[in-house]
């Protein structure tokens, strides 16, 4: 960050954001517990879960580590991590959606 | 240690240059425990060249078994070579306390290791080698090679030597680290050297370390294969280490004015090969864990349930899936093979712009294939599995991919063939060795084309065919490419030149050799020879009329290793002996030779930090007076 | 020769050294979880059935709102620089270094948990699973708690000759401690809810 | 082009589609090597420094490079689209009818296929790893009734010409490729899954046998004879830490109670020397290892008194060196021997005198190679005699490169003898107490079978 920074402006601005960031993790982390126990269906439960790890992880991302604001050259690379993430991801449909089978 | 030489050869500019920024270092910390990305650069050459040395030897060990079956190990005739190779290096380098002298201890210690590795009744039982020890020597040369041997020399010593002169920087951006990476490595082979020595001896399921076998074969902690993936832990440790530190360097301390379309091809290269090992390489981490786990913590990852092993019913809880390993291994190492030959890509482009004096044609498009070729890398490594149960849509998918992966390769070779067109050629020693991996390449490259389909892909599957393909890329194609940029890069380091006539000597020999070992494998891959067989297809009905090969491609490798033996003496005696020359005596116009003193060694690489004003290679232009026009000098037209 | 932009940003990039080497490793980070998060997939697919509520999620929940507290107090060291308040840093990377232990703690807990009741990485490949993934996550933990106290002690000495520098340290090892927060994010739903 | 390749023969329906892609590939792969190559010496040749010392800066102009590689591109589409695509999908997607294909189950393991037939019932018995011992490799489960009829063999795998066959490929210990080269299958097999492959095998094994006959030169065998020295008996004074392991022992070493402590035949080891000096000896007789095994005799052996040793054409076994050695005879005519795999001999020979050597399909062995010089006959058509085979394509531990098994493809009538055979083994008519257990049939050896 700028040294140049206002401080009290630094504060308002930033210290703020990052309580309130805060206290919603601490919210989805209820919220995804809260819902766990109420006996969804497989597919149901791992979407909801996901969604609020998701949730929760953008907001770390986005705003601990300040990826809302940064350059793009790190931009760049994530995306291409996220690209190859993805693949990554992708493996076990390579390796379960066509197997050889005798219809 | 050698750069002794290249202080007291050092020139007047870098003495002062010296002089100016640092007070004088200790021994350790000036050689051994440097951060100066040039030393480095030289630690990784010269271990990653004794470690080629050393792979090589167990190939010529194994194939004394291939070309005669059964009949006893003759390891004193493997022995001497080594001893009287050591004694002339420290001979040439003139018994004083210097590199020389201590690599020529260290390949008389490699003598020793090779008499070890001979004998013994676990190895050599009466002198004749058993199966699985054949098995221990594939898997280790096959990762030595890879992993210890080339990676290190392309990224570890040319990239860390040549990249950051190149882009008129400094140093790494994080010498600290790069010194790390050098050390991580350095235990990683050390690791991979011990496991011979311990009982049931090394790795013994191929580079590719398929479970289940790997899995089972020696079980337990004191597995070679244990060993194997803890040292794997460690080279990918550095080699992560290594890519973030390359890729942060180029972005961040490239000269004024060197911007990316400014670059060096071999700058390029080093920068994609960069982000290949930082993203492929912690997939296969995961799955080294994965599978410490499976041998240490009895887990099951790679053991489906239901494994019977020699009538016993393995004792382990099942449900992992086998061929997961497959699909990680892959997806590091089909982006790992293309880390082995774009480097190798780039220092040919270096070396052929220079001895044409013409820039280099397409540089463009070269630049753009080379990010595709990157890229593509990623998804198509499930061609190495075509035959483990793929249905017609995966199939479809990745061998769709591996046909277009290879239009980027044809045309970046098809580009450095017409930059040859309307040359002035220089036949020096680097010269021969970067225009002999155009064609080898080649070879390689298009033999790579009936492995990507997959229908064609069934007969040569797992054949010497695909052994062939990939030396041809790998030993002709990379390993000539890497003496180019030695051959080319020696009067940088030293001040001195290496010896010509020697240098065509080992070249000439080498191109001949190499053909003769691997020309034959693509026939007897053809004819439908297996690989990884200990007796070379003896038993196979279909192999018999292509055996007989086996002794022709022998010779060919123990004739190609005399050669490698005026190479190493050719590389040491011109270190001390090697005709003085300028500092920019290619009349190069990288940054790497023109605005640098020859040779600059400890910390700075410049007096004063250069400033770009044009692209890499403007040979031969028009008006420009002399025939090349360095970039850190603005043109004149 | 000094090594440019060691501290101020580099004009074209806008970045220092440091900050893209950790994003560059941090992506590396994420390729490696990726291959655990399939294996993860591919286990649990090829299992007869996989384990509900075997683990212990009240724990796990505590962990998680440690681990989210570590991230606050992490943000809030660098802030605390950043507004020139160094007693305040010492504190909150402090907090941040307990929050590390008592995350091992309470994992330690677990851990010696299933271990007495005989649930071992080798008894199926969910174990198996959980404990190389969290045991993975850990050594992360450890990792981050070593840099953090080095941060807290000897290494702190640097905010008296280079103030500029020491917080762009702070905030690379900031990024590095969400990461492994961000990881557990992730870890916490996907072995204890589901 | 294939033939310019070299491929092997093939018997399989699909093979030559295969082949053909091969040989397509290569035609584009030396259509750029050679185009290319072209280009590159001329290169090379116009445009050294001594004839063109300067270089001119912009070199070529053209844009012929961007429609060679566009061109690349296309017939790489062609070649996915046009062949390797379809040609896939045939071997994965197109499964024959069951009714029209014979079913086996193929389980490898290290080192040897094992071989399930469902017997005329085309049911598979159940099969479970807990039943698996050495009699019964596969596990089968005789008493279940689906078992009963089913036939299993061990590297023997026979099949009928012209039929589909479709193979479930598994494995119980480590990845194997099941690998057929000269009918163009191959596939690993994987443990934990059981996958499919198919194809139809249109060539017998004798129709195989009949592409590979090569002519064999007996002139260049009887090259090979010469005098062959052999090791001699000698006596040798023990120390302790000696090692000697290059030495045989020559006698049977027993301690006081009479219990053996090392054989003849043993080496001369360090450990072998501790137990002999142990037993309170300290000279042993003992020759230095031989090693002729791929020696043939050209004359007999007797001993002194008479006695035969070794007849004309045997081998020159370690039992056979040690007998001559006792004998002291020192020298011996002898001929390398000229074949490790088993050949047939693919015509019927006959000597000067109108004698009958051999028949066609005779095994060769090195008495008739012998025969075949007496009668002065230079050269003789052989053929493997078990070409057609299973070889092992992935590595899977010490004993991949042996793990061999055999195709016989047979006439229709042949399998169906073959099978009639096994069944009535294994069920006899009449109450015969040996049924039970299915035999092993790797002792019908794959060259009776397809003499008949
Ligand atoms: C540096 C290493 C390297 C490189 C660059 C390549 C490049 C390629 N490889 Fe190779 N490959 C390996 C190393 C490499 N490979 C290794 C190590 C293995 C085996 C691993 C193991 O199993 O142990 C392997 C195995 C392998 C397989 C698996 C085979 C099997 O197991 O069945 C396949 C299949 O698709 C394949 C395909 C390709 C393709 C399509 C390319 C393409 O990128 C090639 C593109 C290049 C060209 C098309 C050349 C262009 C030529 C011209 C323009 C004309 C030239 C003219 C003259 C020279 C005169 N490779
Ligand atoms: C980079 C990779 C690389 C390189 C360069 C090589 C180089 C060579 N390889 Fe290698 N090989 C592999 C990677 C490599 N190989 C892999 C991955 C496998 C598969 C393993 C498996 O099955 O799992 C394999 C397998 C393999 C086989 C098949 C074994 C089998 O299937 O059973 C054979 C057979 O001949 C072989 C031979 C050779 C030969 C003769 C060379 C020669 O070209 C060697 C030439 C060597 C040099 C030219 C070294 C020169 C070095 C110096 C001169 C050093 C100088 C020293 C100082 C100055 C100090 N290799
Ligand atoms: Cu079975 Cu190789
Ligand atoms: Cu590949």
């Amino acid at each position: 960050m700028e040294a140049t920074t206002n401080i009290e402006e630094f504060k308002k601005h930033h210290v703020r954001k990052y309580i309130i960031v805060f206290v919603s993790l601490m919210g989805l982390t209820i919220v995804t517990v809260t819902v766990a126990s109420f006996h969804l269906s497989v597919t149901t439960a791992i979407m909801v879960a996901l969604l609020i790890a998701a949730i929760k992880g953008s907001l770390v991302a986005s705003y601990f580590m300040h990826l809302i604001s940064e350059k793009k050259m790190i931009f760049m690379t994530l995306i291409l991590t996220v690209v190859f993430f993805a693949v990554l991801m992708g493996l076990p449909l390579f390796h379960h959606a066509n197997p050889i089978t005798i219809k | 240690m050698g750069s002794n030489n290249i202080t007291q050869t050092g020139h007047a500019v870098h003495a002062v240059d010296l002089h100016l920024h640092h007070e004088e270092q200790s021994f350790w910390r000036k050689y051994i425990f440097s951060t100066d990305h040039k030393v480095i650069g030289i630690q990784y050459g010269i271990s990653s060249l004794l470690f080629l040395l050393f792979g090589f030897t167990l190939m010529m060990v194994m194939r004394w078994q291939l070309a005669y079956p059964g009949e006893p190990f003759p390891a004193m005739k493997f022995v001497l070579p080594f001893v009287v190779i050591g004694l002339i290096v420290i001979l040439v380098s003139g018994f004083r306390p210097s590199l020389g002298t201590l690599v020529g201890v260290l390949l008389i210690g490699m003598g020793a290791l090779v008499y070890f590795l001979g004998n013994g009744d676990e190895r050599f039982p009466d002198g004749i080698m058993l199966p699985e020890y054949y098995n221990q020597l594939g898997a280790m040369h096959g990762t030595i090679m890879v992993f210890l041997g080339v990676v290190p020399l392309a990224v570890g010593a040319f990239g860390n030597y040549v990249m950051p002169l190149q882009i008129g920087a400094p140093d790494m951006a994080f010498p600290k680290l790069n010194m790390a990476s050098y050390w991580v490595y350095f235990v990683g082979g050390i690791v991979m050297l011990y496991s011979f020595f311990i009982p049931g001896g090394s790795a013994q399921s191929g580079w590719t370390s398929y479970p289940p076998l790997s899995d089972i074969t020696v079980p337990g902690f004191w597995g070679g294969q244990t060993f194997w993936l803890i040292g794997m832990v460690f080279l990918i440790t550095s080699s992560l280490l290594g890519s973030v530190n390359f890729i942060t360097t180029v972005l961040q301390l490239r000269a004024k004015g060197l911007t990316l379309m400014r670059f060096p091809f071999f700058v390029w290269a080093q920068f994609v090969t960069g982000f290949l090992l930082l993203l492929a390489f912690p997939p296969l981490e995961a799955a080294g864990v994965l599978q410490l786990m499976d041998r240490l913590a009895g887990t099951s990852f790679f053991l489906p349930s239901g494994l019977v092993v020699s009538g016993q019913i393995w004792p382990n809880s099942g449900g992992g899936n086998p061929l997961l390993w497959q699909h990680l291994f892959w997806f590091l190492a089909h982006p790992e093979v293309y880390v082995l030959i774009l480097p190798a890509m780039g220092i040919v482009a270096e070396i052929i712009t220079n001895n044409t004096r013409k820039p280099l044609w397409g540089y463009k498009s070269m630049v753009y294939s080379i990010i595709f070729l990157g890229f593509m890398s990623f998804i198509v490594w499930a061609h190495h599995m075509f035959l483990t149960g793929m249905g017609t849509a995966i199939s479809s998918f990745f061998q769709t991919t591996t046909m277009i992966i290879s239009i980027p390769s044809v045309i970046i070779l098809s580009c450095l063939f017409i930059s040859l067109y309307g040359g002035s050629i220089r036949f020096n020693t680097p010269m021969l060795f970067a225009l002999a991996f155009l064609p080898m390449f080649g070879i390689g490259g298009l033999t790579g084309l009936p492995l990507g389909l997959s229908a064609s892909d069934i007969p040569l599957h797992d054949t010497y065919y695909v052994i062939g393909h990939f030396h041809y890329v790998v030993a002709p194609g990379t390993i000539f490419a890497l003496f180019a940029g030695i051959y080319y890069w020696f009067p940088k380091i030293t001040g001195r030149t290496m010896n010509e006539t020697m240098g065509k000597v080992h070249f000439w020999g080498s191109f001949v050799c190499m053909n003769v070992i691997f020309f034959p494998m693509l026939i007897q891959g053809l004819a439908g020879v297996s690989r990884r067989l200990y007796d070379g297809g003896q038993q196979y009905a279909h192999a018999q009329n292509v055996l007989y090969l086996n002794e022709v491609m022998s010779i060919g490798a123990w004739v190609m290793a005399l050669f490698q033996l005026v190479f190493i003496i050719n590389l040491f005696m011109s270190m001390r002996r090697g005709k003085k020359v300028e500092s920019n005596h290619w009349e190069a116009t990288t940054l790497d030779w023109s605005a640098t003193s020859s040779p600059p060694i400890a910390h700075g690489n410049f007096a004063k930090l250069p400033e770009v004003y044009h692209g890499p290679y403007e040979y031969s232009l028009p008006g420009n007076g002399k025939d090349f026009a360095p970039q850190n000098e603005p043109m004149k037209a | 020769m000094e090594i440019p932009y060691t501290v101020t940003p580099r004009p074209d990039s806008g970045l220092f050294n440091a900050k893209l080497g950790i994003w560059l490793f941090l992506a590396s980070e994420v390729m490696l979880f990726g291959a655990l998060f399939t294996t993860y997939i591919l286990m649990r697919i090829g299992a007869p059935d996989w384990p509900h509520g075997e683990l212990d999620v009240p724990l796990a929940t505590v962990n998680t709102v440690v681990l989210i507290t570590s991230s606050i107090t992490m943000v809030m060291a660098w802030a605390s620089l950043v507004m020139k308040d160094f007693k305040k840093y010492k504190m909150y990377i402090g907090l941040t270094f307990l929050a590390g232990v008592i995350f091992l703690i309470i994992k330690g807990f677990e851990y010696g948990h299933h271990i007495s009741a005989g649930e071992l990485p080798s008894s199926s490949t969910f174990l198996a699973i959980y404990f190389t993934m969290t045991g993975l996550h850990g050594l992360h933990v450890i990792g981050g708690m070593i840099v953090n106290g080095y941060f807290w002690g000897s290494g702190s000495k640097m905010w008296k000759t280079e103030p500029e520098r020491f917080t762009n340290r702070i905030e690379v090892a900031g990024l590095y401690w969400h990461f492994v927060d961000l990881v557990w994010i992730f870890l916490f739903p996907v072995f204890y809810l589901l | 082009m294939e033939e310019f390749l070299n491929l092997p023969p093939d018997g399989s329906q699909h093979g030559p589609a295969l082949d053909g892609l091969i040989g397509i590939v290569h035609w584009l792969m030396f259509a750029l090597f050679f185009g290319w190559g072209i280009f590159y010496i001329f290169t090379l040749i116009r445009f050294r420094k001594s004839r063109n010392p300067k270089a001119n800066y912009a070199g070529v102009k053209s844009h012929f490079s961007n429609y060679l590689e566009v061109s690349v591109l296309v017939i790489e589409v062609i070649l996915l689209v046009g062949f390797s695509i379809p040609l896939w999908s045939k071997r994965v997607d197109a499964f024959p009818a069951e009714k029209d294909a014979l079913r086996i189950h193929v389980v490898a393991e290290q080192f040897a296929w094992n071989i399930h037939y469902p017997g005329p019932d085309g049911k598979f018995g159940r099969r479970d790893i807990k039943l698996i011992d050495t009699d019964n490799p596969l596990g089968l489960d005789r008493t279940d009734q689906d078992a009963k009829d089913d036939i299993t063999t061990i590297n023997q795998l026979n099949l009928p010409v012209n039929k589909p066959v479709i193979i479930d490929l598994t494995t119980k210990d480590v990845i194997h490729s099941f690998n057929l080269p000269f009918y163009r299958a191959k596939h690993d097999a994987i443990p934990g899954t059981s996958i499919p492959i198919w194809f139809t095998p249109v060539k017998t094994t004798e129709q195989i046998r009949e592409e590979l006959r090569h002519g064999f030169s007996i002139a260049a065998a009887m090259k090979k004879v010469g005098k062959v020295v052999l090791p001699q008996m000698t006596k040798t004074s023990l120390r302790k830490g000696m090692d000697m392991r290059d030495q045989m022992i020559m006698q049977d070493v027993t301690d006081s109670s009479g219990s053996s402590l090392v054989a003849k035949g043993d080496h001369l080891n360090a450990e072998n020397i501790e137990r002999i000096i142990g037993a309170g000896m300290n000279e042993v007789s003992n020759r230095s290892v031989a090693n002729l095994e791929k020696f043939v005799l050209m004359e007999e052996q007797k001993t002194g008194a008479g006695e035969m040793i070794a007849g004309k054409n045997e081998a020159l076994t370690e039992d056979v060196v040690t007998k001559l050695a006792e004998a002291g005879v020192k020298e011996v005519t002898a001929r390398q021997a000229s074949y490790i795999d088993p050949f047939v001999v693919m015509e019927q020979y006959a000597d000067k005198s109108g004698t009958q050597i051999c028949a066609k399909g005779d095994p060769l062995t090195e008495e008739l190679i012998t025969k075949f010089a007496e009668a002065g006959m230079n050269e003789i058509v052989l053929a493997p005699a078990t070409p057609t085979e299973i070889a092992c394509a992935q590595l899977c531990g010490l004993g991949h490169y042996r793990m061999r098994g055999y195709v016989t493809v047979q006439t229709p009538e042949e399998f169906k003898a073959w099978y009639d055979q096994e069944e009535s083994a294994l069920n006899p008519p009449a109450g015969d107490a040996t049924s039970g257990v299915p035999t092993d049939s790797t002792s019908t050896s794959a060259v009776q079978e397809s003499q008949h």
